[in-house]
């Protein structure tokens, strides 16, 4: 039985067509072709599709798609201008807070979430902020460097 | 030769820090990687997975699943080849079973279907009958004459006789006399450790998407760190021509060994064979924990002789590794790591793979090493503690250096390791004051680091850019590291030159990007090749000037006249001289084809200060720091990040990550929840220093970087837990549940 | 399967009532959707229950809150007055999953999916909690203790889904802490907690208290005794060392993958004892 | 002649020594007068070995130049990660 779904993402309003069983991660890999959300667990463990649900930070991957009807999703695709990226994503790059870059999309949108709820936060608020989104590669360390030095950048703008 | 020797120079581009040429892309989401695309008509692959770890497969009856609507093609053993190699035929059969299952998670069948949904009802269709066999998880167990039989007549010939049939492979490494040495010695240390299998934990499940037409020619999109040997092994598999099969690399989401080889691409290729569709094929977390290769597990048993003035008179290891389901020679590769560090007038290790229930093992970081070293080190810190020593003292006494007879066999040129030391001793961390219950461990690492067969083109574009053509996926930036090296030999700028890395079909074979050798081997055939365009340039800059081209030289981006009879001319640019190649003969460019060898060794010290939960057994990690040796840092970024990253999986190894079999030999944590990687919060910040003494072997002195910084985290971690809690630990992970046991033990 | 997102609470009885298969409510979803994709479990409905008048709103009620059972950990975490009423009941919820599962999972979920590791039901245990039960007859209240009944198993009857719990208002000098044990600092399912709630005199002797282990039987564990050794002191290093030895001795846990039967009922003491300490100072005692 | 030094396992077909001579000029000739003189070495040849000349490994290149003072380590054929 399909389901015919609109909601918004990234501002734009959008519709779909899909499974009771799908979840909002594969409708926006599969049905919208917004692959820039990962799967890495398909189970809520790794963040790797995070992406915001009417404001708040969830795994896309532990939400039905069909609940994204009527809702206001942000992915990482919504995070740059056409000619200007965010200044998370400009201190990731700085940083080399990257290295296989495919955790990252995930680090963005939840860091992003992070500082809009908290402009300053301490390393450790970072830290845990982040502790449900997986990096195999960097040792975290230049992703905590990264956000801070954008949200410093953010404060200061 | 000399040319292609370390020679010091100024460098302008290699040492600084530009952005990634794949960054924007990665940091917007546009970066593709194996998942990410998709074809025209395509299905959906989905692998039915033994749930034994050790059966025997008596029939598979598709006919049901085959019968549902939408099931397109179903595959099983029956449609692979079996090759003579026995390299190529362990994957096969790995791939998919043929009269056996050999581990929980072992693939039995698999269907491509119209839907995701289709192919996952399809799998509750295909009815295979199992008798279930006796299994053996343990090493230790496998090793006995009466385990259960894994694979029958597996041993190599070095495997001396009246062992048991899990056997498989036997090594030994060493020089002088081991029963002198340690009757010198004023104290001598014996004990064993266990190692649980780890997995590389990379956050991209395996995936692929296989098109192959009725005439046999096949393209193939996957993750994978070398698209060149996927070709090799799917072309073998499936019994088609290397010609035929044309491979892409997608961007990788992680590796560290685990990419290596096949496990789904062949099965991908055969239904899109069977099927005339293109056919998509993505492992799930499950899939990826139970059927792609972890580590080895490990049994091992040290022994050291040390004089009270702390010098290390004998060691000896006998390492007993399993590598899963089939021969594995990784044991050879830690046996020789082991003592790597120290030179020693007498040494010997012995090694020994054994046959388990387990997944076929896979290259993860250093293969090997880090289990042996962790043992070797372990015993040093006690030595150290038992004779009152400090522990970097001694292992800067005993410590290898140019000149030293290796543990494994050759003598040392220049190496880093003293100098590694030296820095540890120098740095504040090591005498910063710990505060009541904390405590400080200490390891050396080391890998031989590799080169390998690698080609480069690089293409002079008219505009004055530079476009280099590589083969090795890129893991962790090695595409700017590369723009790096060829922006350097040519003389421009970094933003002129564009790295992609190319298919199968559109380059000559290179290596899997593996034993740290990207920026080392590609970086030298990159600098060749770029030396190679130079000549031509400088011979279009002759005809230009009406010249020999022996009175050419290239200096600073541009061709200069040189020598007194060349005459007076302006030098002219590279773009100055692309501007006009077609004029002057046509386009220009460099190639370089080479099998690498010389990578320089790597050796690391690492330092860690954390304190133990002495009520609950939990560790927490306070300061990190790791000082390597890099030979030269092209892009300290991604060196920095290689000896980070490289530390954090192994912290996790040391406490919380580990392959859980149950009494019935199924896996016990097949996710991220239970196979627990480091998360931010426990981590602090990890600290780095990177050292620099030039790689003979490399024009630019390059050292492969990427593997040792696993190697020393597992002792470091568990000499400072030992030092904490006033016992020696001897078995990794060192979850809170075998702390606290520890610990309780000893109060007793 | 059918996915249903009724409006109001009689319509999601009926459409739970009339289904003859599985069914399945969906709230937060941070289980249900990991049952669902792991194949454990294949429902022929779902009943999203967000759209139900009050699911998704804390209330005042009689000096305490009534939470909506839609309501997300990050919701209740970002409210000021239940966290100064309770702030061991918002930790513990606090502590399920990452941040991404906080902007989902909810107190009633966590109850409902039953699982003895469950963070936020000691601390709803402890603080002497009662869910509401919505279903095919009247409304009726229930404590949260009575509502897991085993592992993946709780006492809702058919048609029957919980619609809020109701955190009770509480004398002054009253402080509640929730503690778990995991391997790393996040992300992890306790392998032994602890939740303390209690209430002092003027003179700082505990004078009620109520403490629940988690992850160390079938079931949420309330143990009587180990309050009972708390009662009438002011926590002394005695009491504190009686606490930890009632916790352990009401243990009975399982060895698994995540902890031995040994280090849960060892660490379970150290938890409740940390937690006590943790209560205690948070209702003004002098510890 | 060109003095190899062997690993020990292999020692079992070199009748017990650690180090044995052959007329070579390359890495191949050393493998070939290797698996000539001790064919019990060959099936661990074929499978791959790689060889440390003065301390440089060479994982698979023939032609690299042995003379009768490098040191000549032979070593199991090595992969990474």
């Amino acid at each position: 039985m399909s389901i015919s779904v609109s909601t918004t993402v990234n501002g734009d309003a959008v519709d779909f067509i899909c499974n009771p069983e799908e979840s909002l991660l594969d409708a926006l890999r599969g049905r919208l072709g917004l692959t820039g959300s990962k799967e890495g667990c398909g189970t809520g463990d790794c963040g790797a599709c995070s992406v915001t649900l009417n404001g708040r930070l969830v795994c896309s991957c532990l939400v039905l798609a069909v609940e994204a009807e009527g809702a206001e999703i942000g992915t990482v695709e919504g995070l740059a201008s056409a000619d200007r990226l965010h200044p998370l994503q400009q201190a990731f790059l700085d940083h080399a807070a990257l290295q296989c870059g495919v955790c990252t999309p995930g680090i963005l949108v939840a860091a992003k979430a992070l500082l809009e709820k908290n402009p300053d936060p301490s390393d450790e608020d970072v830290r845990y902020w982040l502790a449900g989104n997986l990096c195999r590669c960097t040792g975290y360390d230049k992703i905590v460097r990264a956000v801070q030095s954008a949200a410093a950048q953010m404060r200061s703008a | 030769m000399a040319f292609d020797s370390h020679q010091k120079r100024e460098f302008k581009q290699v040492g600084t820090r530009p952005p990634r040429p794949d960054g924007i892309d990665k940091v917007t989401g546009r970066a593709l990687y194996g998942a990410d695309v998709s074809a025209p008509g395509m299905l959906t692959a989905r692998i039915l997975r033994s749930p034994h770890p050790h059966a025997k497969i008596v029939a598979i009856d598709t006919s049901e699943a085959a019968a549902l609507p939408g099931v397109k093609g179903i595959v099983t053993g029956a449609d692979f080849a079996l090759p003579d190699d026995e390299f190529f035929a362990d994957i096969a059969v790995n791939v998919m079973a043929r009269d056996k299952a050999l581990y929980d998670g072992h693939a039995v069948a698999a269907v491509a279907a119209i839907s995701p949904a289709v192919a996952a009802e399809a799998l509750k269709r295909i009815k295979v009958t199992y008798e279930v066999l006796p299994h053996v998880t343990d090493v230790d167990a496998a090793m006995r004459a009466d385990a259960p039989v894994v694979q029958p007549g597996r041993a190599v010939e070095t495997v001396p006789a009246g062992m048991g049939a899990n056997v498989t492979h036997f090594c030994e490494f060493g020089h002088g006399d081991v029963a002198d040495g340690f009757a010198k010695a004023d104290l001598v240390v014996e004990r064993s450790f266990r190692t649980a299998a780890t997995h590389q934990g990379y956050i991209e499940p395996h995936a692929c998407l296989a098109s192959m037409t009725a005439d046999g020619k096949a393209d193939l999109w996957c993750c994978t760190q070398g698209q060149f040997n996927v070709r090799t092994i799917c072309a073998t598999l499936l019994g088609i021509e290397a010609s035929q099969l044309r491979v892409s690399a997608s961007e990788i989401g992680g590796g560290f060994g685990g990419k290596t080889t096949v496990f789904i691409e062949p099965v991908a290729l055969a239904l899109s064979r069977k099927t005339g569709k293109p056919v998509k094929l993505v492992m799930t977390r499950d899939e990826v924990f139970k059927a792609t290769g972890p580590t080895v597990s490990t049994s091992i048993d040290v022994k050291i002789g040390m004089t009270k003035d702390g010098r290390i008179t004998a060691g000896e290891a006998v390492l007993r590794y399993s590598g899963g389901a089939y021969p594995c020679g990784t044991v050879d590769m830690g046996a020789q790591a082991a003592f790597a560090a120290y030179d020693l007038a007498a040494v010997r290790t012995t090694g020994w793979n054994a046959l388990t229930n387990r997944p076929k093992e896979a290259a993860y970081r250093a293969p090997g090493a880090p289990q042996a070293i962790y043992a070797v080190e372990s015993v040093v810190d006690e030595l150290c503690l038992a004779l009152k020593l400090d522990p970097l003292d001694v292992r800067i006494r005993n410590a290898a250096r140019k000149g030293t007879k290796s543990s494994y066999g050759p003598t040392f040129d220049d190496i880093g390791l003293l100098a590694t030391l030296e820095a540890a001793k120098a740095h504040p961390h090591y005498t910063a004051p710990l505060k009541p219950g904390q405590a400080r461990g200490l390891s050396c690492g080391f890998w031989f680091n590799f080169g390998g067969n690698t080609c480069v083109s690089l293409n002079v574009n008219t505009d004055g850019t530079v476009g280099v053509t590589e083969g090795n996926p890129d893991i962790g930036g090695s595409r700017a590291s590369i723009s790096l090296m060829a922006a350097e030999e040519l003389g421009i700028e970094y933003d002129k030159v564009r790295t992609i890395i190319a298919d199968t079909s559109s380059l000559g074979y290179n290596d899997v990007t593996d034993g740290s050798r990207v920026t080392f081997s590609v970086g030298l055939a990159t600098i060749k090749a770029a030396r190679d365009a130079i000549g031509k340039m400088c011979g279009r800059a002759a005809k230009i000037w009406g010249i020999d081209e022996d009175a050419v030289e290239w200096r600073d981006g541009a061709a200069h006249p040189a020598g007194p009879n060349a005459g007076q001319f302006p030098p002219m640019t590279l773009a100055e001289i692309a501007a006009v190649s077609f004029q002057t003969g046509g386009p220009i460019a460099g190639h370089h084809e080479v099998n690498v060898d010389g990578a320089g060794v790597s050796f690391g010290v690492h330092l860690v200060d954390l304190e133990v939960d002495s009520e609950t057994g939990a560790t927490k990690v306070l300061r990190y720091t790791v000082f390597q040796d890099a030979g030269r840092a092209v892009h300290p970024d991604y060196v920095e990040g290689q000896m980070q990253g490289g530390a954090v999986q192994g912290i996790g190894w040391a406490l919380n990550e580990e392959y859980i079999y149950g009494r019935d030999g199924r896996l016990q944590n097949a996710g991220f929840l239970d196979y627990r990687v480091p998360v931010a919060s426990d981590l602090p910040p990890i600290d780095t220093v990177i050292l620099e003494i030039p790689n003979p072997g490399h024009p630019y002195g390059v050292r492969g970087v990427g593997e040792t910084p696993i190697v020393p985290p597992l002792a470091a971690i568990s000499n400072a837990v030992s030092r904490a809690i006033g016992v020696r630990m001897q078995e990794l992970p060192m979850s809170p549940p075998r702390i606290l046991k520890t610990i309780r033990a000893a109060r007793a | 399967m059918r996915y249903e997102k009724p409006q109001t609470v009689a319509e999601a009885a009926r459409l739970l009532t009339a289904e003859k298969g599985l069914t399945r409510i969906l709230a937060g979803g941070t289980d249900v959707l990991v049952q669902l994709k792991a194949g454990m479990v294949e429902p022929e409905l779902v009943v999203d229950i967000k759209a139900l008048p009050g699911l998704r709103s804390i209330v005042s009620e009689a000096g305490g809150f009534r939470i909506g059972a839609a309501v997300s950990g990050a919701q209740l975490g970002e409210d000021a007055e239940v966290r100064a009423l309770w702030p061991g009941v918002v930790e513990a919820t606090n502590l399920i999953g990452s941040t991404q599962v906080q902007g989902r999972a909810t107190m009633a979920g966590n109850l409902c999916n039953a699982s003895p590791a469950a963070d936020s039901v000691p601390a709803l245990v402890a603080a002497g909690a009662v869910a509401r039960i919505a279903g095919p007859g009247a409304a009726r209240d229930v404590p949260v203790e009575a509502i897991p009944v085993g592992p993946g198993k709780t006492a809702l009857k058919r048609g029957e889904f919980i619609t809020s719990i109701f955190l009770p208002a509480r004398p002054a000098r009253s402080g509640d802490a929730y503690l778990r044990f995991i391997p790393r600092t996040e992300m992890d399912i306790a392998v032994a907690s602890a939740a303390v709630s209690l209430t002092l005199d003027e003179g700082g002797t505990i004078t009620a208290a109520r403490v629940a282990l988690g992850a160390v039987a079938p079931t949420v564990r309330l143990v009587e005794a180990a309050a009972a050794a708390i009662v009438g002191t002011k926590l002394e290093d005695a009491a504190v060392a009686k606490l930890a030895a009632a916790c352990s001795a009401a243990c009975s846990p399982i060895d698994d993958k995540r902890g031995t039967i040994e280090f849960r009922t060892e660490v379970a003491g150290v938890l409740a004892k940390r937690a006590a300490r943790i209560a205690y100072t948070r209702a003004g005692g002098q510890a | 002649m060109v003095k190899v030094l062997l690993w020990g396992s292999m020692r079992t077909h070199t009748e017990g020594r650690a180090e044995v001579e052959v007329e070579a000029r390359t890495f191949k000739e050393v493998l070939d007068k290797l698996a000539e003189a001790y064919p019990g070495l060959r099936p661990q040849i074929e499978r791959g070995v790689s060889m440390a000349l003065d301390g440089r490994i060479y994982r698979e290149a023939w032609f690299a130049p042995v003379g009768p003072d490098s040191e000549v380590v032979l070593m199991p054929y090595m992969t990474g990660g």
